[in-house]
């Protein structure tokens, strides 16, 4: 019982060894099922305990390892916590983790260092179930921490590519950026609680109440901070679309299913404390939803197949912390849950045609989607399941994404008017966007020669996306308006009543996402006008997301320069090395007259040595 | 006197006679040697006092010291070796090219 | 002072023992290998030839003393007796009987390590003869054997110290106490069966001490004539003679206390007489295994003696020791303290 | 009484042999009186109740360090070379060494004669057998223990890396 518990972390583990120690002799195939199989262990252990769970109506399982850190009033142990919400993350994980771990051994076949790439995501899984069964925040900060060193590992794994590299490091300073919000808040934690523990902290907040509602604000907000960088949110979103020059199941695993959502299941967890501070909560929303709109209007105007798509899941992200600053969690995972199954289905698709386009003789951009063009015809099946993902996302009924975001829709509309706005403007836009690449890649004649030469790929690839393609199909079901399976399940969590269906604004909704798909299908069936939108100031604004890096690097990286200039130039070279340069030269001098001293005979040493000791004796002895 | 003052007098005697030995001797092997009689008188003056306070603790020390004496001895001869090999000679006035 | 004079008389009377012992084991040795080489062996001097020892140290001791020119001549005279010295010096601490009549130090409580101590004092006198001598060959016997009993020390060091921790006590009297615990049926309590493998190694490695056949490099006649013992003659080289014989005879004491059950045997509550016939029953056996081997057995090349001494004996007996030590700790039957 | 006749002798033995290293012009004939003057060391162990340490010093000091000594003496044919005369510049090193020789001795003695021991009754013998230094050094001791071990292991592979023929 105790060591099923963490059955979920160790099969990874045990993975991620064996292909460390032992990946380079081994055969791809052998390396890649392993990995698999380790994960598909993982995620048999978690169905298990999901069952155990659920049949302990609520009751949480819990396991303490060992004590970790003992230090005054600082007791942290190597504690782990199956609950219904880590329940659900822990089968997201490992379900879709498996579904990509398989994806990837057809996607990475060939690669020089494939037992490696299998390493990373294995330690990328056990490392993410880290992050969701932590008990205490600490624990949950090493998942986090190391989550965020296999992205690193992970964007950068063609390191060979300085732009990868790049990339890679780009992704760890910006998270690295949030993690001081977090690290801060956890202090903060500590001071005011004692304890870093789940239970604790919320017990006591119940008790305690509104007395620590200043407190819990500024706790709030550097959370917050936190999850900005993990989740992407504004102003730290930058990394994400950059993230895409990782392999493409990477992108859909860690940068669309799971670890980007880590932020929005801390905001989860810590629901207690957030709700202590509705200002911090009204400043989430606002912030979800603003990313949401910038992200969605920036995805409009990509030519990559893979930026739409990064883009999409930042704007996504920002429904999601939307949700959450406006307390509607239940709402919040669940478009979560929805969007691991169709983002991680679009990126697959996307990753199937990047495949082909590879493969196929030809000198383009194998990820620029003015050269596709026609791809319906020669890959059916990733057509049809790339469709399912994209209407999906575009938010119609009955596929999974259409009642998810209807229930963070719903919940915008009731509280927020304005973060309502910006979310309704951000679904058409994402509508318009999803028919635009689909048009683009799919439709219409082959743009180069890659397309016209394209092939479906092998069954092992596609296999993951007709199972994704089901659970986007029937993934609605399990919270179907007005209180479905979902709410009911983390009710003993998150104590959220559910809302009641609003069939107006559900309709609403489906006719704005149906009619953005018909523009873009009039838009976009000449490819021309793709190709002529990126060159005008409006498309290169949104191209480059609203410019963001630029400003960064006016202002942010500008200054950093110049402070980095001051300090080698006048600190470094002109007071700290001058000051070594001056002991050195005077040490120097020293020398020049003390080295008569050194007359080379050892003896000549054990001799004053010899007078040395006698010397300190009679000081000893006579004089004291 | 007591038996542990006459006991440390001894130790102290034999400690100068070693001093003496790595100052006066040229011999590097005979320096060595004059140097395990030092150590031998300190371990004599720690039994002493061992002794004198019944603290086992001394006696540890000089187990101790002989272990570390050991360790110095196989690493010291090796050096004599070395050296010997490339200076034909133990003389410890011959290795003095790192005068200043 | 009756103490210091029992001791007195105790000592005298050992080595009154050893050194006919001494006398005879050349003599059993003569005739044991005659009778494994198929020949009769000394027979001429007395009954069976019993007066022969006699006869040949007589003439030993009448012999020219002759001392070569250019040794070093207090070292030349000093070194037989550092040879005989340690030797004898072994016997205060093996109990060769039951009870304090038989026994001069038994009971000192650091008795196996003074046993290691004094055993590796013996290197002394052959490393010393062969450099006084002034003679290449002799340098390179006393070299030979100052490296091989090094070498060979640690192993046998180690192979004792596994029977203390089995003993847990360093005193030779206790050790022999330890091999007749109530639970273990009579011979079955030996530490030659509860420590085979530090007997084996123990075996081996006093086969190196003596310097005997097959690990007689020191004196291999083939390349160095006598080894350190060329310009040796007369008494000084019956001096030598003895060492070897007497450290064969105390290895065998030893062998016998350290696994053999040292003096214990049947009745000996009852006549403790027979403790010590006993002991010296199984001393002799140990002795006749050691003639037996010389007659058996070829020597080892010298590089292979060594590679065995540090590369085979040393790290079996060190992981002996860890063994002992684990099964010890677990409590395994027979290794219980 | 008895113990002061034992202890003077072997204090005297115990300078004279160490005189004799001082002394010695051949090699061999020092480590000989250095072997002898640790005999004496470890029989004086005995006298002041350190049975253990008198084992100890004969089997590693006596048997081991100094017949790895006289090996090495023996190897290297070194008693038989003297150096040449001082080198230049180390004349004041005999006299000076000489007389800081006196000058420690002297000190010693003041010590002894104007400083009392301490009027504390001399605490009874402690025990001092294997078991009871064991004991010490597993317990008490047992960081320093396992450092000595690592040195030790140091010390060997420096041994064996320095003395290594190079190809």
């Amino acid at each position: 019982m105790t060591l099923l518990i963490v059955s979920p972390i160790l099969f990874p583990l045990l993975g991620m060894l064996i292909n460390a120690l032992f990946g380079q002799r081994m055969r791809e195939r052998v390396v890649g099922w392993v990995a698999s199989f380790a994960v598909i262990a993982a995620f048999a252990a978690s169905v298990v305990l999901f069952v155990q769970l659920s049949q302990s109506h609520g009751e949480p399982l819990r396991l303490t390892l060992a004590p970790w850190i003992t230090a005054g009033a600082l007791n942290v142990a190597w504690g782990f916590l199956v609950d219904p919400l880590s329940a659900v993350m822990m089968l997201i994980v490992t379900g879709v983790g498996a579904l990509i771990h398989i994806y990837s051994i057809g996607y990475m076949h060939g690669d020089p260092r494939f037992a490696r790439y299998f390493v990373y995501l294995n330690l990328f899984v056990a490392a993410m179930l880290v992050l969701v069964m932590a008990d205490n925040f600490l624990v949950l900060f090493v998942g986090w921490e190391l989550v965020g060193l296999c992205s690193y590992l992970l964007i950068g794994f063609w390191f060979q590519d300085v732009k990868n590299a790049a990339a890679g490091r780009k992704a760890f300073v910006v998270n690295r950026i949030g993690d001081v919000g977090f690290v801060l808040g956890m202090l903060l934690i500590f001071a005011t609680f004692g304890t870093l523990d789940f239970e604790t902290v919320f017990a006591q907040v119940k008790v305690r109440g509104e007395s620590l509602a200043a407190v819990a604000s500024l706790i709030t907000l550097l959370l917050f901070i936190g999850a900005t960088g993990k989740s992407a949110q504004i102003p730290l979103f930058v990394w994400l679309p950059d993230a895409m020059a990782g392999p493409t199941p990477v992108s859909a695993l860690i940068h669309a299913a799971t670890m980007v959502t880590a932020g929005v299941y801390m905001m989860s967890r810590a629901h207690v404390l957030f709700e202590l501070a509705p200002t911090t909560q009204a400043l989430i929303a606002l912030v979800g939803a603003i990313t949401a709109l910038v992200a969605g209007s920036s995805a409009l105007r990509q030519v990559d197949i893979k930026k739409v798509l990064a883009y999409s899941t930042v704007s996504q992200l920002g429904f999601m912390v939307a949700a959450a600053g406006l307390g509607a969690y239940v709402a919040a995972l669940f478009h979560l849950l929805t969007h691991a199954f169709f983002k991680a289905l679009l990126f697959l698709g996307a990753g199937s045609v990047i495949h082909a386009m590879h493969a196929a003789h030809g000198d383009v951009d194998p990820q620029d989607m003015r050269a596709m063009g026609g791809l319906a015809k020669r890959m059916p099946f990733t057509f049809l399941t790339f469709v399912i993902g994209g209407l999906a996302l575009a938010g119609l009924p009955p596929l999974a994404g259409f009642f998810s975001k209807d229930e963070v829709l719903l919940a915008a509309f009731a509280d927020n008017p304005l973060v309502f706005v910006l979310l309704g403007i951000t679904a058409a836009f994402t509508a318009l966007y999803v028919g635009r690449q689909i048009v683009l890649v799919f439709l219409g004649e082959p743009r180069s020669a890659n397309a016209a030469h394209a092939h479906e790929s092998p069954a092992i690839m596609t296999m993951p996306l007709a199972v994704l393609a089901l659970l986007t199909l029937a993934g609605g079901a399990i919270n179907l308006p007005g209180g479905g399976w979902l709410h009911h399940w983390l009710e003993p969590v998150l104590h959220e009543a559910a809302k009641p269906l609003n069939v107006g604004l559900a309709l609403v909704f489906t006719l704005i996402a149906l009619g953005a798909l018909a523009l873009a299908w009039v838009w976009y069936r000449d490819a021309q006008r793709a190709r002529l939108e990126v060159e005008s100031a409006l498309g290169r604004f949104l191209l480059s997301a609203w410019h963001i890096d630029a400003v960064y690097h006016a202002t942010v990286l500008r200054a950093f320069y110049t402070l980095s200039t001051i300090c080698s130039q006048l600190i470094d070279i002109g007071l700290i090395d001058a000051a070594v340069n001056a002991v050195g030269r005077s040490a120097r001098a020293a020398a020049d007259q003390l080295r008569a001293a050194q007359s080379g005979f050892v003896r000549n040493y054990g001799l004053l040595m010899f007078l040395g000791v006698i010397v300190l004796v009679v000081y000893f002895v006579v004089v004291r | 006197m007591e038996p542990t003052s006459f006991v440390v007098f001894l130790s102290s005697v034999l400690f100068v006679i070693g001093a003496l030995g790595v100052l006066l001797r040229r011999n590097a092997l005979m320096i060595f040697m004059s140097i395990e009689l030092m150590l031998n008188a300190a371990n004599l003056a720690f039994v002493a006092f061992a002794q004198r306070w019944a603290q086992l603790a001394g006696q540890v020390f000089v187990f101790f010291v002989m272990t570390v004496a050991a360790a110095e001895v196989a690493v010291g001869l090796a050096l004599i070796v070395t050296i010997f090999r490339t200076k034909r000679s133990t003389s410890v006035d011959e290795l003095a090219q790192l005068r200043g | 002072m009756p103490v210091v004079v029992e001791v007195t008389l105790k000592s005298a009377a050992l080595i009154f023992v050893l050194l006919t012992g001494f006398a005879y084991l050349s003599l059993l040795e003569r005739k044991f290998i005659a009778r494994l080489q198929a020949r009769i062996g000394p027979n001429r001097a007395g009954p069976f030839g019993l007066l022969q020892p006699v006869a040949d140290g007589l003439k030993l001791i009448f012999k020219e003393s002759v001392t070569p020119k250019g040794v070093d001549k207090p070292i030349y005279f000093l070194a037989p007796a550092l040879v005989v010295v340690p030797a004898l010096m072994l016997f205060a601490v093996i109990p060769v009987g039951k009870g304090a009549t038989f026994q001069l130090a038994s009971d000192l409580n650091v008795g196996a390590l003074y046993v290691v101590g004094v055993m590796s004092l013996a290197v002394y006198g052959i490393a010393l003869a062969g450099w006084a001598s002034n003679n290449k060959y002799a340098v390179l016997g006393g070299l030979r054997a100052a490296a091989q009993m090094i070498a060979y020390e640690l192993g046998m060091g180690l192979s004792v110290a596994a029977v203390v921790l089995m003993a847990s006590s360093a005193s030779l009297a206790d050790i022999v106490a330890a091999q007749y615990p109530e639970q273990y049926g009579g011979i079955l309590g030996w530490f030659l069966f509860r420590q085979p493998v530090a007997a084996a190694i123990f075996v081996i490695a006093a086969f190196a001490e003596v310097a005997r056949a097959p690990f007689d490099l020191v004196e291999a006649e083939q390349e160095l004539t006598a080894g350190f013992m060329t310009e040796y003659g007369g008494m000084k080289f019956a001096l030598f003679f003895m060492g070897e014989y007497v450290k064969m005879i105390a290895v065998s004491a030893l062998f016998t206390t350290f696994f053999l059950g040292g003096w214990s045997g049947p009745f000996v509550n009852e006549a403790p007489i027979l403790s010590v016939v006993y002991f010296t029953i199984k001393v002799v056996v140990c002795l006749l295994a050691f003639i037996w081997v010389r007659a058996t057995l070829p020597r080892v090349r010298y590089d292979k003696l060594m590679d065995m001494g540090w590369k085979v004996l040393f790290p079996v007996a060190l992981a002996n020791v860890l063994v002992t030590a684990v099964l010890i700790l677990l409590g395994l039957p027979g290794y219980r303290l | 009484m008895t113990d002061w006749i034992v202890l003077g002798l072997l204090g005297v033995l115990s300078v004279a042999s160490a005189l004799g290293l001082l002394l010695s012009r051949n090699a061999i004939y020092a480590a000989l009186f250095l072997v002898l003057n640790f005999v004496i060391g470890a029989v004086i162990y005995l006298v002041l109740n350190a049975p253990f340490l008198a084992v100890v010093q004969i089997s590693v000091y006596a048997g081991a360090i100094m017949v790895l000594f006289i090996f090495v003496i023996m190897l290297l044919g070194a008693e038989r070379l003297t150096p040449a005369e001082n080198p230049p510049g180390l004349n004041y090193q005999r006299p000076l060494a000489l007389i800081l020789g006196v000058l420690a001795l002297g000190l010693a003695a003041y010590v002894l004669l104007t400083r009392q021991a301490s009027a504390a009754p001399v605490a009874q013998s402690v025990d001092a057998s294997p078991t009871a230094v064991g004991l010490q050094l597993f317990r008490n001791y047992v960081f320093p223990f396992e450092v000595v071990a690592l040195l030790l292991l140091a010390a060997m592979v420096g041994a064996v890396v320095l003395t290594r023929k190079t190809e």
